[in-house]
């Protein structure tokens, strides 16, 4: 019986002891008509040797991509230190620290942790994670209504400049509660949401403005005039940013005159690894003022009964195990191994490592693009400043061409046609400090081979 | 052993050179976005790093360390190969976004998971996007919504749910917009079904019940539940959380549900990492299956593809950027295929088998049983509250002695409506041996309770820590360290 | 610089302290006309990120063969926790336990491991470890002529059906020292030592006869009979077996009337995996009679001041440290993390999971046995019973075949014919537990095309 | 926290089933070949195993939690990558018999691992293969036997050895076959020039130095005896256990001698696994390349192949079964890659700038350096000698009492021509603030010794053991638990 340690005579003194005279007895409560006695859609168990092999030839079919995709999910170099710490027994098979005393290894990590995302964001206080960006942007806006305690509306404003997913899962997540998510939109010539965008709201009543720094097409917003907007009409603002580029990037904590209310994100570029999508992690920052709306697990420093100091869960008011039907979210689980990793890969990199990485990235994907646009057919989509993604327009559908680049092992980048048509034949690349030179020479080799192939096909 | 702030390990200038590039890359960018002064990240190096971090985890429990007999969280082993499989070159650098030509491996896995959950809970279709259990009860709850309004019954918007149910419960039903009917429990832990048929109306949306439910027995009358909530036009929500306890004995589907989460984390093991990730897969009935949320693996002449808006254009969308905690799923995967159908049942009959012993040897040491007439699933409480009268013990000044033995305290004070309560959960994977242990404790403590009242309540001792003050840290909020802060 | 934690203030606080005007200055005691200041042949650092690609690409190079060679390295399922567990800092990064009181762990880890191998061999005593199975032999001779006071003559039979590769290794590092080993013939058509053989010595001084079990070729020998010989010759038995097998076979404190007096071997096959032949570790086992001429270390369990059981180094006289040039061995350094590893897969496993690994590997070596000589050309050697190693004869050279099955990314076995020339074409093969019957059959299927291959050549 | 031994937790008829195949194949063999009752191993499941051995991890000081400054082993930072990339799949499970066509990607590594070690240590060939220090000395010493004998030098079986010198270098000579004449040290930690001339002589087959020595001071005199030596026909053996004191500073090569071991699990720091494994490398000059142990890797048209017997038919042989510790070698290939020709330079500047520090501090705290008028190298001594006559305080006494501090202690006792003494080795990964921790430490346990005498003896008094009777353990030998020996 594999994992289950009992002995034959176990089995029978612990029977024994409850009075019962089978283990299936134990079951009787259960109507004999509910009752199964099989699994057929379950296969026999196979030992941890079989799994071995079987989950080695799975993972060997999708091995050995260069990948130039971002879009919400960045692939970095992740210390080898990280997992190895990370998935050490004492943190990877305990489980949210009730008992303080007992879990203090936990709990001042997330308190570091929770400065680290503060210091970064330049906002006061942070929880210790949500499930991932995407959602992490929903909580945000119930929180913003929360917040907003001025705003009658609950009327939040979506550029078209966040990420698309992220717009539909907030959506998803909090569109029940009455609230109107509006669009705002993008100038195709800049691929940011400039100012005029938002003279539809002039002198209305509006509960909150998301701003998303970088935005989903790559390129920086002019975030101190949208923060600025957005207090003069009494919104709060949400930034949505990548913590990486906060490294380099002016916090939202410094947006305008007053700094952002709200920041988060997507933490996966601080030491996740990709993963087909998860577990990556949520991050929310705010100001003190509205740490009591705030969605998630708070910790905090105390004392213990010797004065010596110590932490613990705090704030535990907020949550649905206390408040239930009034809780600031129903969050339970959260994302904390890849908080756990975050920690240590943001010890390891501080804030010159960080910037480096950052710079490494953003470099590296102008030199993309500057490779790129030497093929034939292939132009930049905007002249705006950007991190470490850029949009490039072809000369004809993308969606074939990126198929002809994975036929040479290159994930050539993210096709934008279906969210934004009026961009034409756009494409979405990223090329983070992991890519060499050679590797963007790669891809223009193949990209123009494509090219060629498609031609006179 | 404490161990500093790693901020108060920090000096000016130092990182883990081998870890970023050797330069920093100019940058093109107006000086008017970039940031003025660097965050205050801690600046030490990799031996520094590695050794404060290896430090504190070791000012954990875990269930590597110790028995954790967490009611509600299932804290049972995880093996060592789920995490090891599910980070192979090939899992772990895959980009979400991949073609699907570059993602059969990991596309197969996920539909073969489908099919298993399918199997074990007796649902029709299964989607493995949501992140948690909550965030599955959430779609659960949007689900029922959304066939609700399918049909123009946009009035129904109740949702019940009866008082031991877990916090997530209410929780998510206000964040879907509804509004939550709470029902009583009766005298043996089931659901009052008095109440209930008082409780159902035409504004009924459906009910969310656990079962085993959270006072740890089996809800006898749940074909009675279900005719009644179904008569008046509401759905069965399943929450997952104790699926481990039935697992191949009675199906959710069988029960009369409409739509189950399964916390896959706690379930099939997986390691949570002192608070998560998790997976809160669900599984729908026929009449919930356009609903579902997206996306889903599909299976079309032996290759695998992700079904979208474009194929489920009645979903209730995305609850996440991707496809959800791919990995944790990785590891439930590889987990179910390593317990076979044969393990599954096994799984059910140890937990329960542990539990009850846990309960009957409990119970004859003199503890009180909450629902003594009751099987045990595979958890159970035990109430305190004649010692709370009596000498002034609490709850929780049981659960911090059990520190200084070296086991971690059951859940206490959930349920809410068990006075003094201490909802515990053996799990599976511990040995007779270890439950053994624990009952000594407990007589242990019971004893010292009365011989020496105030020495217990000092409990716990020999922790990194003596008892938190949990009053100051709300009230003097200190939950950032700043440069300034420092000593 | 990588790994270097000092600030620029660090540095001149430090050399301050010190009263040095530079880091320079602290090697001027050494002669100027010594001092390099360049490493021409050492390239230029390069990041964690560079050298995993790096590691990547030669590791991906040497990959996905199936492999049927043993020979002395076996292929085997090493569980997931035996080196996670292994890896936890707290092993990995200490040293020899020299403070106990600190390293309590590590020691009640060997301790553990000795009462394990102890048993497994059937005998009372083991060491922490020596280097590798060869090594342990030639450190098990030295003993012999040590612990054999009645011998005089420094006389060491060894077998032929010994490693020939164990053999050489012994005499490497014991031939300085005056012992004479005199190799002992097998019979051709067993693959074992014939009692016969060794009448050539009857009635001589001999100090010690090697035993191995299983012999180099697969075959297992009548340890009994060769025993019970060297006692009545007043010669030791240095057993030299491979401690899975001891899951199924007679331990060596069991072989003939009286067991053998020293155990020793290769301990790759408990949890150590193949890594191109090493680390692995050797074991070495004994009588209490003979502990003090043990080489290596011992941990024993004693008493704390308080009475408190705990565990130490102990018989440190015999080692180089306190003995010097009359020290048992000059091993220091030892195989310690590997010991560790093996610690953590005997627990796993116990006596039953080594026994199923154990008739596991013997069934399928049979059937890859019978599956090859269907093949028109390929026969046993040998009718003997083998443990999980056997000989096949091939009509022709065994190299080409051996290439041949390369290209199908097939590692067939290990060619007899340099060191056995009378077993003409022979090799030898072997199939673990890790063999499926799909690997055993691909490999019929390889080698039958192979040979028509070479056929028509 | 203490922990049962893993044979207390047995139970007949468990263990970790997944691990196995599922069932036991039958045997064809005779059954007087098998045993006849199962070996003594532990019973116990797979989260028992994982427990036991997780708990007992926390019961070490390790470099990862803990600053460790034991003289002479070099504990220096291990960077996880090392080991991550030496267990990359491929190589871990290439198989060393593998042929030339599998192995070219392990092949290039070692050779340009022989490549790099070459031009580090300024000789001509490098022989990967011995497994740890003490081996590659016996290789040495065996080369220097096999040149002698080779030139009919029979008779030349004398080794000089310090008499500060690791008791490897005695005990090796010994082993080979030669008798050990020991030279003995004058005051300033340097080779007695007189003596070594003295004792130099026809029989003379070598001697055996490390430079830096064991005592921490450069031997200044190091071209002089090399002469000293040469003239008389010996030869010269370099220990490496210290060449991390001197890495891009000078070279063993340029200094004159013929054959150096490098303890590569030191200076190309690589996890130890609480003593081992290593890798004693060799290097040798022009003369002695005929000689190396084998095998060899060498390169040919691109393409990398071994040199066995047959390419250096004087080789001394093989002293493993296979090519030596292999997965050493490549961490300490990542290693070295990683810290590049300045990072290697930079390992011996601040290895010697921390002890230098250390030095001087606790010189200024009033402790007695032994050779107070040097350099130190990259580690130092103190002798406690006057502590020890003044109030009985040993050695031993400051190194337990470090343990509470949460500092591993120096090396004690050695060398042995230096009363009372640590042997201090800070290494070059460790902060200042490290070395001030435990400057403190050691100025605290100094007034302790004074004030509360007996209390200081006393210790350790926070480790999980109070101190051990080694005597005791010698004396009622408990080498191996039984089933009868179980309480
Ligand atoms: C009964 C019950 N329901 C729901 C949940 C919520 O699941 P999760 O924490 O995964 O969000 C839990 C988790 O603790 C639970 O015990
Ligand atoms: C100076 C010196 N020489 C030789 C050795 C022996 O090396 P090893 O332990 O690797 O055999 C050591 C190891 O401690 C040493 O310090």
């Amino acid at each position: 019986m594999a994992f289950i340690p009992h002995t034959q005579g176990d089995i029978s003194e612990m029977l024994a002891a409850i009075g019962a005279a089978s283990i299936n007895e134990l079951f009787d409560e259960i109507p004999e008509s509910l009752r199964v006695d099989d699994l057929p859609g379950i296969p026999e168990a196979i030992g941890e040797m079989e799994i071995t092999r079987l989950m080695q030839a799975r993972a060997a079919q999708d091995r050995g991509a260069l990948c130039f995709i971002g879009a919400g999910a960045y692939e970095h170099h992740v210390p080898a230190a990280v997992w190895e710490i990370t998935t050490r027994g004492e943190y990877y098979s305990a489980y949210t620290p009730y008992q303080a005393e007992a879990s203090q290894g936990t709990l001042q990590l997330i308190y570091e942790y929770q400065s680290m995302m503060a210091s970064l964001t330049g906002l006061d206080v942070s929880n210790a994670s949500l499930y991932d960006g995407a959602s992490a942007v929903a909580e945000a806006a119930l929180m913003a209504v929360r917040a907003n305690r001025r705003s009658k509306s609950r009327r939040i404003l979506v550029p078209r400049t966040l990420s698309p997913v992220y717009t539909r899962v907030t959506s998803a997540i909090a569109g029940t509660q009455g609230i109107s998510f509006e669009r705002v939109d993008f100038d195709v010539a800049t691929g940011t949401t400039p100012l005029a965008a938002l003279s539809e709201w002039e002198g209305e009543d509006i509960t909150a403005l998301v701003i998303p720094q970088p935005g989903f097409l790559g390129c920086l917003e002019d975030v101190d005039a949208l923060t600025d907007w957005a207090h003069a009409h009494g919104a709060l603002v949400i930034a949505v940013v990548n913590p990486l580029s906060l490294a380099l990037l002016r916090p939202p904590g410094e947006w305008g005159q007053a700094g952002a209310d709200i920041a988060c994100g997507e933490g996966q570029p601080l030491g996740v690894p990709l993963s087909s999508g998860g577990p990556y992690f949520g991050f929310m920052t705010t100001r003190m003022a509205h740490v009591r709306q705030m969605p998630g697990r708070i910790v905090g420093r105390t004392e213990d009964l010797d004065g010596k100091p110590g932490f613990t869960l705090t704030l535990q008011a907020r949550e649905q195990h206390i408040r239930r039907s009034k809780a600031t979210s129903n969050i339970c689980t959260n994302q904390g191994l890849m908080v756990t990793a975050a920690t240590i890969y943001m010890s390891l990199l501080g804030a010159e490592g960080l910037a480096r990485v950052a710079a490494a990235s953003h470099a590296n994907t102008r030199q993309l693009a500057d490779a790129l646009c030497t093929v034939p057919g292939v132009d930049r989509a905007f002249a705006t400043p950007c991190f470490h993604e850029t949009v490039l327009k072809l000369d004809r559908p993308v969606a074939p061409v990126l198929k002809g680049l994975a036929e040479h092992d290159i994930l050539g980048g993210f096709d934008l046609s279906a969210d934004y048509p009026e961009l034409g034949h756009a494409m979405l690349v990223c090329a983070t400090e992991t890519k060499t030179a050679e590797d963007i020479a790669s891809y223009g080799r193949a990209l123009s081979t494509v090219l060629k192939q498609l031609k006179v096909a | 052993m404490t161990e500093p702030l790693i901020f108060e390990h920090s000096r000016a200038g130092r990182y883990a050179r081998a870890q970023a590039p050797n330069v920093r890359a100019e940058l093109d960018l107006p000086p008017s976005l970039l940031r003025k002064s660097a965050p205050n990240l801690p600046e030490v190096s990799e031996l520094q790093a590695v050794r404060h971090y290896t430090r504190l985890s070791q000012l954990n429990f875990s269930i590597d360390t110790h028995f954790y007999p967490l009611g509600s969280c299932t804290m049972k082993y995880n093996p060592r190969a789920c995490n090891k499989l599910a980070m192979l070159p090939g899992l772990v650098d895959r980009h979400p976004l991949a073609p699907a030509s570059h993602s059969q491996g990991f596309l197969q896995c996920m539909f073969e998971l489908q099919e298993m959950l399918k199997s074990v809970t007796g649902m029709k279709a299964v989607s493995l996007t949501p992140m948690a259990g909550a965030q599955g009860e959430l779609a659960g709850v949007l689900m029922i919504r959304a066939y609700h309004h399918a049909r123009g019954d946009h009035h129904r918007n109740e949702i019940l749910v009866p008082d031991a149910a877990h916090g997530t419960n209410p929780a998510t039903a206000t964040m879907c917009g509804m509004s939550v009917v709470e029902l009583p429990t009766d005298a043996d832990g089931d659901v009052d079904i008095a109440a209930l048929e008082k409780a159902v109306g035409p504004n009924t949306a459906g009910i969310m019940l656990t079962n085993p439910s959270t006072v740890g027995v089996f809800e006898r009358k749940i074909e009675r539940i279900a005719k009644i909530v179904h008569a008046a036009g509401g759905l069965l929500y399943y929450d997952g959380a104790n699926l481990n306890a039935i697992l191949g004995k009675v199906r959710p589907g069988d029960m009369g549900f409409d739509v189950i989460h399964m916390n896959l984390h706690k379930i099939f093991a997986r390691g949570r990492g002192g608070r998560g990730p998790g997976s809160g897969a669900v599984g729908v009935g026929e009449r919930l299956k356009p609903f579902m949320p997206i996306p889903v693996v599909a299976q079309e002449e032996g290759k695998y593809r992700w079904l979208d808006e474009r194929d489920l254009p009645q979903s209730i969308g995305r609850l996440s950027a991707f496809m959800g905690n791919a990995g944790v799923l990785l590891r439930a995967y590889v987990y179910m295929r390593m317990l076979g159908h044969d393990g599954m049942k096994r799984v059910a009959e140890f937990a329960t088998l542990n539990a009850n012993y846990l309960a009957a040897r409990l119970k004859a040491a003199g503890f009180q049983l909450a629902y003594p007439g009751r099987r045990a699933s595979h958890e159970f409480i035990i109430t305190l509250k004649r010692l709370a009268r009596d000498r002034g013990v609490t709850a929780m000044d049981v659960a911090k002695a059990l520190l200084d033995y070296g086991y971690h305290a059951p859940t206490t004070y959930f349920p809410l409506l068990v006075p003094e309560c201490l909802l515990i959960e053996p799990t599976e994977t511990e040995s007779k041996e270890a439950l053994d242990g624990f009952i000594d404790a407990m007589c242990d403590i019971m004893e010292r309770a009365v011989r020496d009242t105030e020495q217990l309540k000092g409990a716990p001792y020999t922790l990194p820590v003596r008892r938190l003050d949990d009053v100051r840290a709300a009230r003097k909020l200190d939950v950032a360290w700043r440069p300034d802060s420092a000593a």
